[in-house]
């Protein structure tokens, strides 16, 4: 049990992560780098769930397990999305997202 | 607990079962008759859509995170029914000698996002709604880079993967507002505890907007008219109708079960996504030229008349929009499966191509007319009795002026619908795509589509089991 | 089995032989054939409808039949028919037979052409006997749909543009009705129990008179596009010009009466408040159409425009008087509804024929025809002559009872718009003697005509036909327009419940 | 009273004829559809014979009765509404049948012989036997309705027989120009009998006509602009019975009308047709006369004036059926004035009686002058007077009926026109002095401007003929004489027992303060035209000189054709119909295809939308659920 530090501050950091994560997914140029946003955004959400859990329903465990298969998910979601990052780069020759925009209107 | 339940999610099983089958025949067949797999597949996953239909006990199982009703294993039946079509229509592009080492990775993935969406539909809490759901995506994302040496195919691939992994992300957060504010992921706990108050409504948006970019409402849709255009014409037609069926499906029951104290609160939201929707879709298809991305602009569309069932909230709203999804199933493989036998044969995916099709294939260009038609919802074809209840349903809450936005929008789908008719019939051409007979799955798989167009209106009694098991699953 | 499904299902068997059907001669021959049943059917109908009154069945309809289709929105297969269903499908039955004949020589993709020109008519068949608001409307859109095909496929000058100008503005019609219909449908129970489309049960009650106001328009104006409501006709001179000459007279003839019709029997008959409060409205809209389509057909220099204004201008004259809302107008109504679509017709008819020979459809290039092609322009001057209200022909029956009737109503600005709208006979006259001036009298203006071949048979039994029709109504009026009134006597009744000003 | 059942062949054997030529016309000889039409007409003449004979010299103690031996429904608007077709019998229908029958009878025998070798011989007759039965049943109508419809069906019988030689443009523009002028004339009438009708809720002459009738019990309280509603009905029946009549200013398209050949001229626009008018005043006479004075005042001076400016015009005029035709005009106002001025009952009724007296004279000596100068055009091959003279060696026949033609007309006594124009003068006299002078005038100008036409065809010295001019053949002169001595004895028919406003016989006696000036200033106006036009001489062209612009004015018929060209081709097709066809293409039309091409345009704007970029589409997408986020936190408040 973490003291003295109140759920608020938990929320305002999650929040700030889960922003970062939205901004940086918009602006990087990079499409590893606009993954890593995603993952920011991914565990902003799991410090909520965790922290709801912990602090708001304590005689529960819902939470945490779903931060859980958060986490797993996340992984899954990363490896099929380097590969095909890897795919464009065959295809493209970089990893650029403004040049992924052969299709448009 | 004993295994007996486990019968419950026996349409998950069986399609795991027939995953798992398929992974193992692949490994025991050799390079060169690497294309029996297709046979197999079809055969198991024929069988495995016939014993669906076998009648079964409903329940729950996991204290409520697996709910199965009548609605939703007819809903189960009906996805089967579509992928089954779907695999009948790939069989040709399957048998194409660059898809020759990637068969069993086409049926294996698409069945892995086939259980998913099974578990989505039948999901009792969040979490197993969460997991059906990526489970329904991700692999998606494979597929559509199944074309791998071509850039659209990869491109889309990245879109589709990035972007839904950002909405999952949003939609996520959205659920843990939820979970902070109701303390459960259960939907019957929340639905109790569901109050309008800044937190739910804050989690309620994200969670709008996870599921509008599934369904691609306006302004989530953006992914969906590159991804379809770049996906291979089966993954496509795949997308379209399944995975936006099931999503729409379970959209309306969380709609209806889990949020239904905040009515007011999401009816308003429903209504403008539901005009944007319908508008911009039919804006952008009305000047496109390659015939996936039409096509995926006239779904778009069909999105957003679907709201227009939700809002009309209700066990007629449900009813409409399960029987609506049904017939889109049917109306839009038609229309695909049109399209992926011109491709197979002529490689032609524009509507300019079309030009004088009627001269050279008459029956395909019926087949594709019935069922451009029935998508504007003319009678008598299933399309206008499933826009009519629809309608029926948002009047039956008042929304008569939504209504006659709708109606008036499907007059301008109309008009795009008849640009592509007139190609086939009217314009002249030199060259049109020359006479060819599409392979023996196709023409079954076209068959389906067009009895089901043909015939579902006219019997009523699908409408009115849809409307008994709802009447039965809501309440 | 009830003479109503048999009248669907005729057609229906006729589209199925014609598919199977070899080349263009066995087509048209079996859709001849198909269509002479029908019409023989008709005429069955028609006498058994007249037995059946003479019987003394009083019933607001006959021959009804019920079947239910989706119990759980209480739709059904309602089918039934008054004296004025039966009228309509009586002319019909006329129009498409004669149309089969105009359409004789056609040889691009023949098996196309009949089948879809058929389901067009099976479709305004379905609609006439249509007692339940969702059968109605279902037909209603199919009835619109084939026209695409049939301008863009088989039509001249710019056809495309035409065809999906007509089939757009008519299904923004048709959003309208659907909205109406749909308010119809959840106001059909104001007293709870079941909500019904059914036309007669809904007239039985009474709709909240607020509904009515709100839903009156857009079933009204839905209905007046087809119908030709200024300000919303001009699909039909495009329309008509650009559709090949079949088309044209059925959808002159037959489809722009389901505008009519529906205004009527939908929008009057089931919301009789609000039509009484918004009449005026219309009433000043459709005296400007009958004027304003007089006038322009006078400028017309194309022998299909003139008679697409003219037909503007005569449909106008029937919403007209359907809006005045008591007996004699809505008879003459009616009987103008038949008697324009059988003139129309004919006026088609011969622009086709003539359009054949010359090649064109210009009258400045045309002059003097009555000496070279003396049948048909002998049948040109009479369609004219019925169409500018000449007795003994259609045209003056319908026009006098709408007149008389319309200035019987007790309200003054009635009797003058009355006035106004008579005026146009006037004008009627000019633009029609012009034209038959023009075209046929004179001498020969252009020495290619000169030896062009005069009507063959299949031309003469396709105007024949119709001519025979519009004499008939002209010279025997008498028992058609009893047939109409009487059906009518439910309706004025209920549209006399109530006299708001 | 069935005993006249017999008379509904009078009507049914012209129909009957017209269908018979009309349809197998074409099969057989030309010759067999004239003679046919000629023995069909000789019946139905000897029939109305009969008829007239039976009706006016069986006993009539009490007055005539008005007898309808037969009648059916033939269209029923409201349970009092109701259009019959029926026979009426009184004077004036069975003096019209015999006017009708004896005229068409003449001209279809005139025909044979003036048509003969014309090509559409056939329609000719058709048309001739369509004319005469849709007169006749105008004149026998029940109701007024029928009235109407045969007064339509006259118009366009009419109207083909005007443009019978429809391959000449001037026919063929005649022809359209008489049907939309008296079209238009018909709407007036049409709209005279919806009021008409809306006031007494019947059609029926029988019940207009009788005498202190309660049905217009309603009608003095309604009024429309100041002015009653029987006024109204009235005038406007009187602008109907003026278009048929030609009277001013509906007249343009009688002169025109000449285009046609002459014996239709002769039969239609001489004798029956063109007394419609004249006969559906007469017919409304005692409702005019009793609900409507005002419109009776109106009739009245439309009649005088006409007859004036009829006759000054005729005096300048060369082409000899265009005199004729403009000498009946005159003469159409003689018969509307009479019943304008006319009272209603014996003494009274002096004027209605003498216009229907005229109208039967006139009938017989206008057809006599149009048929001899038929004949006389049959030998010379001009219409222009000045074309001929001395013919009177060549024609002997035709010169003499035409002079007894044109003495009858210009008063000199004891020929028929005298009688009936002195009845006339003497109504006028009673009623209004201003009419009288101007009648008084136009006799005189009559007698001027017929011999004018008289010595310049006969007399004066040859021209030179491309070929000898000979008699006609004896179809064509049997009729003349026929007529001549119709017009001879007419006037001694003892009309004023026969034919009264309240079918009531009168006695009356020759006013000589009247007929001694008229015959003076007749006898004048034959001694001026002697004078002037017996020798070729410079005189009348010196004189039309002298009067110089007004002279002009009056050969150009006041240029009344060139305003009402005016009003048709500038007004209304270039100032109304043009901009409204253009109003409908630019503005309502284009309009709705705007709607469409905006829809369009505006889909190509925003297609910048789908960028391509994925960033663009995240930030769309956050961006829009945003934007739902506060609207919904916004809708919470």
């Amino acid at each position: 049990m973490i003291q003295g530090i109140p759920l608020e501050h938990f929320l305002v950091v999650s929040t700030i992560m889960f922003f970062i994560g939205v901004c940086g997914f918009i602006i990087r140029r990079n499409l590893i780098t606009m993954l890593m946003a995603i993952e920011l955004i991914l565990n902003s959400v799991n410090i909520n769930f965790v922290v709801f859990n912990r602090y708001l329903y304590p005689d529960q465990l819902q939470g945490q397990f779903f931060s859980l298969f958060i986490v797993g998910i996340a992984a899954a979601e990363a490896s099929v999305a380097i590969a095909l990052i890897i795919n464009i780069y065959r295809n493209v020759k970089n990893i650029e997202v403004e040049n992924v925009n052969e299709m448009k209107f | 607990m004993d295994l007996g339940q486990f019968i419950l999610m026996r349409h998950e099983l069986l399609l795991t079962v027939a995953a798992l089958a398929i992974l193992v025949a692949e490994i025991f067949t050799s390079e060169k008759n690497k294309s029996k797999l297709i046979n197999f597949a079809l055969v198991l996953f024929a069988l495995v859509t016939f014993i669906g239909f076998i009648p079964g006990e409903t329940g729950n199982l996991f204290g409520g995170s697996f709910q199965s009703s009548q609605l939703t294993v007819f809903m189960k039946n009906v996805l089967n029914l579509a992928v089954l079509i779907v695999f009948l229509q790939a069989e040709g592009w399957l048998r194409k000698p660059e898809n020759a080492d990637k068969i069993s990775e086409y049926f294996i993935l698409t069945l892995s996002t086939l259980i998913g969406m099974n578990f989505m539909v039948s999901a009792g809490d969040f979490l197993i709604f969460y997991i059906g759901l990526e489970t329904a995506t991700i692999p998606i994302a494979g597929l559509a880079a199944f074309d791998k040496y071509k850039s659209e195919s990869a491109e889309a691939g990245i879109k589709l993967i990035l972007s839904s992994a950002l909405s999952s992300g949003i939609l996520l957060f959205g659920l843990s507002m939820i979970y902070g504010a109701t303390g459960s992921i259960y939907f019957a706990d929340i639905a109790t505890k569901v109050a309008p108050n800044a937190l739910i409504a804050l989690g309620f948006v994200f969670f709008v907007s996870g599921m509008g970019f599934k369904i691609s409402l306006v302004p989530f849709h953006f992914w969906t008219a590159d991804v379809y255009e770049g996906a291979p014409i089966n993954v496509t037609s795949y997308l379209s109708v399944v995975s936006k069926g099931a999503a729409a499906f379970i959209f309306t029951i969380v709609l209806f079960t889990v949020f239904k104290n905040i009515v007011e609160l999401w009816k308003p939201m429903i209504y403008t996504l539901a005009i944007a929707t319908m508008t911009i879709g039919n804006l952008f298809a009305m000047r496109q030229n390659n015939i996936k991305r039409f096509l995926a602009f006239s779904s778009i569309a069909q999105a957003g008349f679907i709201l227009l069932g939700i809002l009309g909230a209700g066990e007629l709203g449900m009813t409409a929009i399960v029987y609506f999804v049904l017939v889109y199933v049917f109306t839009n493989l038609g229309a695909f499966g049109v399209v992926a036998a011109i491709h197979n044969a002529s490689g032609v995916e524009t509507i300019s191509g079309y030009n004088g099709l009627y001269q050279t294939n008459p029956k395909l260009s019926w087949l594709m007319t019935i069922s451009l038609f029935s998508l504007a919802g003319i009678p008598p074809i299933a399309g206008f009795f499933g826009k009519f209840f629809l309608f029926t349903a948002a009047a039956g809450s008042g929304y008569y002026i939504l209504v006659l936005i709708a109606v008036l929008n499907a007059t301008i789908s109309l008009y795009y619908y008849l640009l592509v008719i007139k190609a086939i019939f009217i314009e002249k051409n030199e060259q049109p795509i020359p006479e060819f007979r599409s392979s023996n799955s196709m023409r079954i798989a076209l068959v389906m589509c067009i009895t089901g167009v043909l015939v579902t209106g006219f019997a009523s009694g699908v409408f009115e089991y849809i409307r008994s098991i709802s009447k039965l699953f809501l309440n | 089995m009830n003479i109503l499904t048999l009248l669907v299902l005729i057609p229906v068997l006729t589209m199925v032989v014609v598919l199977f059907t070899k080349d263009y001669k066995g087509a048209r021959l079996a859709s001849a054939i198909g269509m002479g049943i029908e019409l023989i059917a008709t005429v069955y109908l028609v006498l058994a409808y007249l037995a059946a009154r003479k019987t003394g069945m009083m019933h607001e309809m006959l021959f009804t039949s019920d079947f239910m289709w989706y119990p759980s929105l209480n739709i059904h297969f309602a089918f039934g028919v008054d004296g004025i269903a039966v009228a309509m499908i009586g002319l019909t039955s006329i129009v498409i037979f004669a149309g089969i004949f105009a359409s004789w020589e056609l040889q691009f993709l023949t098996k196309e052409f009949f089948v879809s020109l058929i389901l067009l008519v099976t479709a305004v068949y379905g609609f006439f006997i249509s007692l339940d608001l969702f059968t109605m409307f279902l037909f209603y859109e199919l009835a619109l749909i084939p026209m695409y095909l049939l301008i863009g496929l088989w039509g001249t000058g710019p056809k495309e543009k035409s065809a999906m100008k007509l089939t757009l503005m008519l299904m923004a019609g048709s959003a309208l009705i659907m909205v109406g219909i749909l308010g119809l449908y959840y106001n059909s129970a104001p007293g709870g129990g079941p909500l019904t489309f059914n036309i007669i049960e809904i007239s039985k009650i009474s709709i909240p008179v607020a509904a009515q106001r709100f839903f009156f328009p857009f079933a009204f104006v839905g209905f007046g596009i087809l119908g030709a409501l200024f300000p919303f006709h001009t699909w039909s001179p495009d329309g008509h010009a650009s559709a090949p000459t079949a088309v044209s007279m059925l959808h002159a003839g037959v489809l722009m009466k389901l505008g009519g019709y529906g205004c009527f029997r939908v929008a009057m008959f089931l919301m009789p408040q609000a039509a009484q409060e918004m009449a005026w409205i219309f009433i000043i809209l459709t005296t400007i159409s009958v004027v304003y389509g007089a006038f322009s057909a006078i400028w017309q220099t194309d022998l299909k425009f003139i008679n697409a204004y003219s037909s503007v201008s005569h449909c106008g004259l029937v919403i007209f008087a359907l809006l005045m809302m008591n007996e004699t107008a809505m008879d003459g109504a009616i009987l103008q509804m038949i008697s324009h679509g059988l003139m129309t017709a004919l006026f088609f008819a011969l622009i086709g024929m003539i359009y054949g020979r010359t090649h064109t459809r210009d009258i400045r290039q045309m002059g003097g025809l009555m000496k070279v092609i003396p049948f048909l322009a002998v049948v040109y001057m009479i369609a004219g002559f019925a169409s500018l209200g000449l007795p003994g022909l259609s045209g003056f029956v319908a026009e006098m009872t709408v007149f008389v009737g319309s200035f019987q109503h007790q309200d003054m600005f009635h009797r003058v718009v009355t006035v106004i709208v008579a005026s146009s006979i006037v004008i009627t006259a000019v633009y029609i003697l012009k034209v038959v001036g023009v075209l046929l009298l004179g001498p020969l203006k252009d020495q290619h005509h000169a030896d062009l071949e005069d009507a063959k048979w299949y031309e003469k039994l396709s105007t024949v036909t119709l001519v025979l029709a519009v004499a008939a109504i002209g010279i025997a009026p008498l028992w058609l327009s009893d047939t109409i009134v009487a059906s009518l006597k439910p309706i004025v009744a209920r549209l006399a419940m109530v006299i708001p000003f | 009273m069935t005993g006249y059942t017999y008379t509904v062949f009078i009507i049914l054997i012209p129909l009957v004829m017209f269908l018979v030529t009309g349809l197998l016309g074409m099969k057989w000889k030309p010759i067999i559809s004239g003679l046919l039409g000629t023995i069909g007409m000789g019946t139905s003449w000897t029939l109305s014979l009969i008829t007239a004979a039976s009706y006016f010299f069986g006993h009539h103690a009490e007055g005539f009765q008005t007898i309808i031996p037969f009648e059916m429904k033939w269209l029923q608007f409201t349970d009092s509404l109701i259009i019959k077709m029926g026979i009426l019998l009184d004077p004036i229908s069975v003096m019209m049948l015999v006017v009708i029958t004896t005229i068409s009878f003449m001209v279809h025998l005139y025909s044979i012989g003036y048509m003969h070798g014309e090509v559409g011989f056939q329609r000719f007759y058709a048309f001739l036997s369509l004319f005469t039965f849709s007169m006749l049943g105008l004149v026998i109508a029940t109701n007024i309705f029928q009235m109407y419809i045969f007064w339509e069906l006259v118009g366009v019988s009419s109207f083909l027989l005007i443009g019978f030689y429809y391959q000449k443009p001037s026919a063929v523009a005649a022809s359209k120009k008489a049907f939309i002028v008296t079209r238009f004339a018909d709407l007036g009438f049409l709209i005279g009998i919806l009021i008409l009708s809306f006031i007494t809720g019947t059609f029926d002459f029988g019940k207009l006509t009788e005498p202190g009738t309660a049905i217009f019990g309603s009608a003095a309280s309604m009024s429309f602009m100041g002015i009653s509603a029987m006024t109204w009905a009235m005038t406007l029946i009187f602008i109907g019975g003026a278009g048929k009549s030609a009277m001013f200013p509906l007249h343009i398209w009688l002169p025109d009308a000449m285009e046609g050949p002459t014996p239709v001229s002769a039969l239609i626009h001489a004798a029956t047709m063109v007394v419609a008018g004249v006969f559906l005043v007469a017919r409304m006479f005692p409702v005019i006369h009793f609900q409507a004075p005002a419109a009776q005042e109106i009739i009245g001076y439309v009649g005088g004036f006409t007859s004036l400016f009829a006759a000054v015009i005729a005096i300048t005029q060369y082409d000899i059926k265009r005199v004729l035709a403009f000498s009946t005009l005159s003469q159409l106002g003689y018969m509307m004035l009479a019943l304008g001025v006319s009272g209603y009952g014996g003494e009274e009724g002096l004027g209605y009686m003498a216009s229907m007296f005229h109208l039967f004279t006139h009938a017989m000596f206008k057809a006599l002058l149009f048929l001899g100068a038929g004949s006389i055009i049959h030998a010379v091959h001009s219409n222009n007077m000045y074309d001929m003279g001395g013919l009177r060696k060549y024609l002997p026949i035709t010169h003499i009926t035409f002079l007894i033609a044109c003495l009858t007309i210009a008063g000199v006594p004891f020929l028929s026109g005298f009688f009936s124009k002195d009845e006339i003068l003497v109504a006028a006299l009673h009623h209004n002095k201003l009419l009288f002078a101007v009648e008084f005038i136009v006799a005189g100008l009559t007698a001027f401007y017929m011999f004018r036409l008289y010595f310049c065809v006969f007399w004066g010295k040859d021209r030179h003929y491309h070929h000898t001019p000979h008699e006609s053949p004896l179809t064509m002169t049997i009729p003349l004489m026929f007529l001549a001595v119709a017009s001879v004895f007419a006037g001694y028919l003892p009309f004023t027992e026969l034919v009264t406003s309240d079918k009531l016989g009168f006695e009356s006696e020759m006013n000589y303060m009247v007929a001694v000036p008229s015959v003076l200033i007749g006898l004048l106006g034959i001694g001026l035209a002697w004078i002037l036009y017996k020798k070729e001489s410079e005189v009348p062209a010196k004189l039309a000189k002298s009067w110089g612009i007004l002279y002009t004015a009056t050969y150009n018929k006041f240029y009344f054709d060139e305003i009402y060209l005016f009003v048709t081709r500038k007004i209304i097709f270039n100032y109304i119909s043009r901009p409204i066809a253009w109003f409908d293409r630019h503005i309502i039309d284009a309009f709705m295809v705007g709607i469409g091409l905006t829809t369009e345009k505006v889909s190509y704007k925003i297609k910048g939308m789908q960028s391509g970029q994925l960033q663009h589409y995240a930030f769309a997408f956050v961006a829009g659920t945003l934007a739902l986020a506060l609207s919904m936190i916004y809708l919470m408040m």
